[in-house]
């Protein structure tokens, strides 16, 4: 297996997500425009770029939401442009949505087991006729199920229906849903929207929790460059589809085009205070 | 050939019907994101209606004049006593309701007015210049009668700001009412217009399948095909769409399996066209993002 | 030595009946109501022997399901003497197994369906009317004799009523049905038009018209003809020979030459004039039944079945058991009310048919002329 | 252009399926379910031999209601056709006893799994519409089946308009049980059985993948749920259950034909289990019980215009309980453990 | 002394049995702009409902220049002039962009000046000209908050009511949008009140803020005050 070295890596792992040359279009729009980058194994890897460059259409290609007109996904060593969607969250992604996207009339507990789908389910006859294994299995799904719940501090929630719980609440039960399926890469998008100063220090804490303890790479879609440069091992910035920068948090942060079309000039900071 | 020429134009008359049906479905749906199955049973109140006035003595016009506004006041009052209670009700909930409101509808007029045809005038002379044996003057006129329903609505719906107004309310009543729609208002005036629509297209129906209350059971499958197959936001989608209707059952019951299987190859047809073109021919996907 | 089955007192006696008031056949809900209006008239006279009829009659809407749900509950709940008159053929098939099980008369089931006149195999159900069988069969009759050589085109409403009809005219045109019949055209009730039928029927040049319809789309095919241009000689089904609800709506003009026939006397017919039976009617329906249209053949139906009820119950005297009602009722020889003159309810124990005969008539702009004597078919 | 369907909405009604949770009775409910169950086979000595019948038939109505269930309910697939299913469960059972010679027993399984195929096969195309879409494809199936039914080339099978007239089974190994007996308390044990099915299928892994459609069809995707799959399956297995009400129903009728499977039926179903609870599975017999009794009771109302009562009726019970019967008992139970709680 | 625009005595507010606003008092003076601070559930967002008497059961005195409008409809009360940036942005999915923006002037009876300040969102907003005949559903996050906001101005707000307006737009646009209130708070004399998770940002645009703790007023003053507090400092500013 080979991939391209042009961006140098000292590392000699395959990297665990290929991007090669992405491009979507929407009729005359183009969305991503030949997107490449790599995400290793193990980092915590952040997009970011102004609204409306490409970066949830990227995540939707990910996960197969959207087709590519062109270009390349590799993840694990295997090509996901042809597998259905639903068979993402089985090879290892896993994700949560822009616009929470939660089932909606079910309980936080059930929304975290259906989470488990892909890794455990026992399939219709089994589970209608109480074959062997189903119990098994659904209590396999049970006790993920249950430790999450644990880890996002979702307890006093548990049995709650989701669509009552506050937004902050309602995007924890989203992550806890997208670790259900036990992902190699966590795709996270936009998760500190909507979040106060002191929930962010919890949100950047947990990411890291998640790829320390969990060993989950994560790619994050972020506007809130706080907890992009604090927690990220690499950024990669997008605009108008075409990627324009990628490396460390502090390379990105400085380079000029990254400046001009999304971080704006340091010094206007705080405008016209 | 002739008879080919025959068959497609006795389908285009068929056709005017289901569109003129189509039509009131459609308006509902724009106003109110509702097919309300009650429309056809509606209809056929309002031609029965208009019929009594007929028979007191009322001209043609008179009668059919206040039978529409009748019709319009009578569905617009509907919204706001039966409807306008369940809006926080789920949609299998309001389409019960509407399955009470066809049932009335219907017993109702057959306690009123029994159950033998009555035979109803067309506005439209028979000797009309525009009447042949290929089409009587009375099914010309209905097809006028529908395109020019169709024209005016397509213009209320696209270019006017009450019309822009009341498909938001529909789509989307809490952000209508912040912008400040009356979305109520909204639902009664797509439910009279929706009822005064019907009310013609009840009054283009009866003289050619004669007034009785099963007249529209039939028709109202038809109309609801016409209209997704055209394209339920779209008027001009679902008048198009009852014409193919019309037309596709008349050929295929002629030239491909026989009368006793067309309704359902018909069908079976539309919903194939429905899979490859999931919101009709003229009518526009809606796309959400996640 | 009185002896009464279930449902019979000194004072009373219980009949079911089953009609469709609602329901894709709720046209013939009016059956039901001029039956209920000839024993409200019959029980105002003193009823039978004495015995006012209680005529419990219940909705089934056309549903064989509920038909035998409607059936038990009268037999078993109301525990009526027998059931009488009920509406339509399968929903009679429905509980044909049951009543006779039960030893139940099923009696003048109200269809002309063949299958009710088999006293072997279910000798507790009767018919009534001439079967549709028999009129298809008159009907080709009449066509061999006055155009041998027609090409005949047939609308049929797709179920068991026009299938005995299209039955009959097959069998009585015997070999040359394949030859004669160039056109079988079928439509299902709930069909809205008929016009692509109609044109498939003129464009295969048929000269005669087999309208095998139920009166709406009888009248809509009779219009429809006329507008077409097309003038074949048309055949009318007897249940559809309404003049007020059927000719009328489809425009008398349009309807001249219709040939039909009818065991029926209705008071607009010529016939009527002399009747003494007509007066009675329309003053029971007047009083009974107002809203109901006296000329409507329906309601003669009603007039006529009950009266044929009320006589085998006459006949029964004071021995009310279920086998004497069916014993009388395979021994009527019977004037009904409403039948027409020369036509009468006769039965034995190996006919089930009571009646057998029917005329042709003629429409002539202004009403039926009759063609001919009655005939069986 | 990448594929515009993968974000078409969720289904237009999915947040308005103000349902519930999952189905699990807790333990204590287990007692009610034994008691209520006890009860209805004692009912087989108290009720007359007619009563006995219209009993037979709400069970006939249940099982096909919970098959209904599972899809509009559970899955939010609407389908105003199901009645087409319940007449294919009824001449399936029909055909099979008259022409495969197989005992009823036997025809209803056979029935099952006949609906189960066709239903799979169904709902298979149908997959790729949604809301009103499927509404027009079921009620279009709805509208055709009894035209099928009656078609002249399966008249041999099917016995066109005159239908398949069956036998009554006695019962078994000499109980002492007249033919209504037995076959309501046969009736009764094919319900235990298909509810606890729809139990087990509703509580488990499946049910939550059902559920998750319904509500966030592209997330239940997203999480390795295999729409495709389960929504076909579902139509099936619902197809199959309103199937095996359709056999039953056939047995307990003893007669098919054309005309008792109208579209009026299919939409019954529906107003069944609306009535019911959408989304529960006692919903199913409430719903039953509705569409047994209330045409009796509204022509008790009015022999004039009893449907004019009827669908006041529906209205009223809308107006009063818009999530059902099992929907106003659930608000009910709520409300009285708050006051509980507030008491205590 | 300025006057208030707004007033705001004993406000509850609740969600079917759930009481979220448990009596609040509050201000919006005229011509000003009013901050309203709180950690996640502190019931900001349910303030501005019960403002518009929108989607929750409200009880309390409100008054908007004067005239009581607790009970008033959502809908009268934005044809008073009060313009609702919602929570999660409200768009008309299915309509164009340039729809939803014409949606925003329904409340203005005169069609005149409409193509102006459609014009002047366009030139705020440069992304949403290029998106004008699109299905607005289809739009970015960020494209969906700026056309919520456009929407909002079309309508010529005398009080504008803005929730979280900064939600999932990128850091360039967030100071581009401030800079946008701040231009017609001082041009147009729009009173505004503001929530916003990014109390910095929010306290540097605000004359006064409010700070909420489950449905209760627990500070409030002048937002150069708030911002020397040290409650505020620590759990607001990071700081
Ligand atoms: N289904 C679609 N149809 C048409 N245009 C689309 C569609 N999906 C995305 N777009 C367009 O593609 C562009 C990229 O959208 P995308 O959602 O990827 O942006 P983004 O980088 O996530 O922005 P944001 O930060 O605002 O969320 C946008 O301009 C959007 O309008
Ligand atoms: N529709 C609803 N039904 C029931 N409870 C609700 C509803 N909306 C909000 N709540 C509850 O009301 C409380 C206040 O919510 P609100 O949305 O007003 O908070 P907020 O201050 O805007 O928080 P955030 O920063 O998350 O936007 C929360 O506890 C929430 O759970
Ligand atoms: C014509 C009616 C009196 C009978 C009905 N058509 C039937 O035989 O089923
Ligand atoms: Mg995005
Ligand atoms: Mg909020």
């Amino acid at each position: 297996m080979t991939h391209d070295n042009d961006r140098g890596d000292s590392n000699t792992a395959p990297p665990l997500l290929q991007v090669q040359g992405v491009t979507v279009r929407f009729g005359g729009i183009v969305a991503l425009d030949g997107v490449s980058f790599d995400i290793r194994r193990g980092e915590i890897c952040a997009l970011i770029g102004p609204n409306g460059a490409g970066k949830s259409t990227l995540f939707n290609c990910l996960s197969r939401l959207y087709e590519c007109n062109s270009g390349s996904i590799v993840f694990d060593g295997q090509p996901i442009n042809r597998l259905p969607r639903h068979r993402m969250a089985a090879i290892g992604i896993g994700r949560t949505f822009q616009n929470l996207a939660l089932f909606g009339s079910m309980t936080v507990r059930d929304n975290v087991r259906v989470g488990c789908h892909s890794k455990h389910h026992a399939g219709m006859v089994r589970n209608a006729f109480r074959l062997p294994g189903a119990a098994r299995i659904e209590a396999e799904a049970q006790a993920r199920a249950e430790a999450l719940i644990h880890f996002l501090q979702l307890d006093a929630e548990a049995d709650r229906i989701v669509s009552d719980l506050p937004f902050g609440t309602q995007k924890r039960v989203e992550l806890a849903r997208a670790l259900a399926s036990e992902p190699q890469l966590l795709l996270l998008d936009e998760p500190a929207c909507g979040l106060n100063h002191e929930e962010l220090q919890g949100l950047g804490d947990l990411i890291r929790d998640i790829r320390d303890r969990l060993g989950v790479t994560v790619l994050l879609v972020e506007h809130h460059m706080g907890l992009v440069m604090g927690i990220s091992d690499r950024v990669v910035a997008l605009n108008f589809g075409k990627k324009i920068a990628q490396g460390t948090p502090a390379e990105v942060r400085s380079h000029p085009e990254v400046i001009r079309a999304y971080l704006g000039a340091e010094e206007e900071e705080g405008v016209g205070a | 050939m002739n008879e080919f020429l025959h068959q497609l134009l006795a389908g285009l008359a068929t056709g005017g019907i289901y569109a003129s049906v189509a039509l009131a479905l459609v308006m509902i749906y724009q106003a109110t994101h509702h097919i309300n199955f009650a429309q056809g049973e509606m209809a056929m109140f309002s031609t029965f209606v208009a019929w009594m006035l007929i028979d007191a003595g009322l001209p043609y016009w008179a009668a059919f004049a206040a039978t529409v506004v009748l019709s319009f006041v009578v569905a617009a009052g509907i919204e706001f006593v039966v409807i306008r209670p369940m809006h926080k009700a789920p949609v299998l909930s309001v389409v019960v309701v509407f399955i009470g409101l066809l049932v009335i509808f219907h017993s109702l007029a057959g306690f009123f007015f029994g159950y033998t045809i009555k035979p109803f005038p067309s506005p439209f002379p028979a000797d009309a210049w525009y009447g042949s044996s290929l089409m009587s003057a009375h099914e010309v006129g209905a097809i006028a009668v529908a395109l020019g329903m169709v024209a005016l609505l397509f213009l209320f719906l696209r270019a006017t700001p009450l019309g822009l107004a009341m498909r938001a309310a529909a789509q989307n009543p809490g952000s209508s009412r912040l912008v400040g729609i009356r979305v109520g208002r909204m639902l009664m005036l797509g439910w009279g217009l929706a009822g005064a629509i019907g009310a013609v297209a009840g009054m283009m129906v009866a003289p050619v399948v004669f007034l009785d209350p099963n007249m529209m059971t039939g028709v109202l499958l038809y109309a609801f095909a016409g209209a997704l197959i055209g394209g339920i936001d779209n008027p001009i989608g679902a008048v198009l769409g009852g014409f193919i209707v019309g037309v596709l059952e008349n050929l295929i019951g002629t030239y491909v399996v026989g009368t006793e299987l067309k309704l359902s190859v018909a069908l079976v047809l539309i919903i194939g066209v429905l899979i490859v073109k999931p919101s009709g021919l003229l009518g526009k996907t809606i796309v959400t993002r996640v | 030595q009185k002896k009464y089955d279930s449902g019979v007192t000194d004072t009373e006696i219980k009949i079911g009946n089953l009609n469709p008031y609602s329901g894709p056949a709720s046209a013939y809900g009016v059956c039901g109501k001029s039956m209920a209006a000839y024993f409200g008239a019959l029980n105002a006279k003193g009823g039978v022997n004495g015995r006012k009829i209680n005529f419990l009659t219940l909705d089934d809407a056309y549903n064989p399901a509920k038909s035998v749900e409607q059936t038990r509950k009268l037999v078993e709940q109301d525990e009526v003497l027998l059931m009488f008159a009920s509406l339509g053929t399968s929903q009679n098939i429905a509980v044909q197994r049951y009543l006779n099980a039960k030893k139940v008369p099923q009696l003048f089931v109200n269809t002309g369906a063949t299958r009710f006149g088999d006293p072997k195999a279910f000798p507790w159900t009767m018919g009534w009317q001439p079967t549709y069988q028999a009129e298809g069969r008159l009907y080709a009759k009449h066509i061999l004799q006055t155009q041998p050589n027609a090409k005949i085109g047939v609308l049929m409403q797709n179920d068991d009523f026009g299938k005995d009809y299209f039955k009959g005219l097959n069998d009585g045109l015997g070999d040359k049905a394949k030859a004669m019949i160039v056109q079988h055209q079928t439509y299902e009730v709930s069909d809205p038009t008929i016009d692509s039928q109609m044109v498939s029927l003129k464009s295969a040049g048929c000269d005669v018209f087999v309208s095998i319809t139920t009166p709406k789309f009888a009248a809509q095919a009779i219009r429809k003809a006329a507008e077409l241009g097309w003038k074949p000689t048309q055949y009318l089904v007897s249940v559809s020979q309404s003049m007020n609800s059927v000719l009328k709506p489809a425009g008398f003009e349009n309807a001249v030459g219709v040939i039909s026939s009818t065991y029926l006397l209705t008071p607009s017919d010529p016939m009527a004039a002399g009747s003494k039976d007509v007066p009675e009617y329309l003053e029971g329906m007047k009083k009974y039944f107002p809203d109901g249209n006296p000329d409507d053949s329906l309601n003669a139906i009603g007039w006529g079945v009950a009266a044929t009820m009320a006589q085998v119950l006459r006949q029964c005297g004071d021995e009310l058991t279920r086998d004497n009602v069916m014993k009388q009722a395979a021994n009527l020889d019977f004037k009904a009310p409403m039948l027409y003159p020369g036509i009468e309810v006769k039965t034995g124990a190996d006919d089930f048919y009571p009646i057998d005969k029917k005329i042709l008539q003629r429409f002539n702009g202004k009403g039926y002329e009759a063609m001919g004597a009655p005939m069986a078919g | 252009m990448a594929s515009l369907s993968s974000l078409s909405t969720p289904p237009a009604g999915a947040a308005n399926f103000a349902t519930q949770g999952a189905p699990v009775a807790r333990r204590g409910h287990w007692l009610w379910v034994l008691a209520l169950l006890l009860l209805a086979a004692g009912l087989t000595w108290v009720l007359k031999g007619y009563q006995l019948f219209q009993a037979t038939m709400v069970l006939c109505y249940a099982i096909a209601l919970l098959g209904l269930n599972i899809l509009t309910g559970y899955n939010g697939q609407i389908s105003l056709g199901h009645g087409a299913f319940f007449a294919l469960g009824a001449y399936g059972a029909a055909i099979a006893m008259e022409h495969g010679g197989l005992p009823y027993w036997a025809a209803i399984p056979v029935a099952g799994l006949a609906c189960l195929v066709v239903g799979y096969l169904f709902g298979r195309p149908a997959l790729k519409l949604e809301g009103l879409y499927l509404a027009l494809a079921t009620f279009a199936l709805g509208v055709a089946m009894p035209q099928l039914l009656k078609y002249k080339h399966l008249e041999a099978w099917t016995g066109g308009v005159q239908g398949i007239v069956l036998i009554k089974p006695d019962a078994p190994w000499g109980l002492p049980l007249t033919q209504d007996q037995w076959l309501y308390l046969f009736a009764l044990g094919v319900t235990v059985v298909m509810f606890l099915i729809v139990h087990n299928l509703l509580s488990s892994g499946t049910g939550r993948a059902m559920r998750a459609i319904r509500d966030h069809a592209l997330a239940a995707e997203a999480m390795g749920v295999d729409n495709r799959h389960y929504k076909s399956m579902t139509f099936g297995v619902s197809a199959a259950f309103t199937g095996v009400g359709g056999a039953l129903s056939a047995i307990a009728v003893q007669f098919v034909s054309p005309d008792s499977f109208t579209l009026f039926l299919s939409i019954s179903l529906l107003v069944g289990i609306v009535v019911g609870g959408l989304g529960t599975l006692w919903g199913a017999l409430f719903g039953a019980l509705f569409i047994m009794f209330v045409p009796n009771l509204a022509e008790q109302v009015s022999k004039a215009a009893p449907w004019a009562v009827y669908g006041v009726a529906l209205i009223a019970i809308m107006f009063v309980m818009p999530g059902g019967v099992v929907g106003l008992l659930r608000r009910m139970q709520t409300a009285l453990r708050a006051r509980e709680n507030r008491g205590g | 002394m300025t006057t208030n625009l707004l007033e705001v005595r004993g406000l509850q507010a609740r969600y079917g049995p759930t009481q979220v606003l448990q009596g609040m008092d509050l201000d919006v003076a005229e011509g000003q702009v009013t901050a309203l601070l709180g950690a996640n559930g502190a019931g900001k967002t349910t303030t501005l409902r019960a403002l518009c008497r929108f989607m929750v059961q409200t009880s309390g005195s409100v008054t908007l220049a004067g005239e009581r409008i607790d009970s008033r409809s959502t809908e009268q009360i934005a044809q008073l002039g009060v313009g609702h940036v919602p929570d999660g942005r409200g768009t008309f999915m299915g309509l164009s962009t340039e729809e939803n923006l014409q949606l925003g002037a329904y409340v203005r009876h005169n069609r005149s000046g409409q193509a102006e300040d459609m014009e002047r969102v366009y030139h705020y907003f440069p992304r949403l000209r290029e998106r004008a005949r699109q299905q607005a559903g289809t739009l970015s996050g960020g494209e969906q908050q700026m056309l919520a906001i456009g929407r909002a101005l079309m309508g010529r707000p005398r009080l504008l009511l803005l929730d979280e307006p900064s939600f999932g737009l990128a850091p360039l646009v967030v100071r581009d949008i401030f800079a946008i209130m701040r231009r017609i708070n001082r041009e147009e004399k729009v009173s505004i009140l503001l929530v916003e998770q990014n109390a910095k940002l929010a306290l540097d645009l605000a004359d006064n803020a409010y700070l909420l703790e489950t449905g209760r007023v627990v500070l409030s003053g002048p937002s150069a005050e708030m911002q020397r507090n040290d409650a505020v400092r620590r759990a607001y500013l990071g700081e």
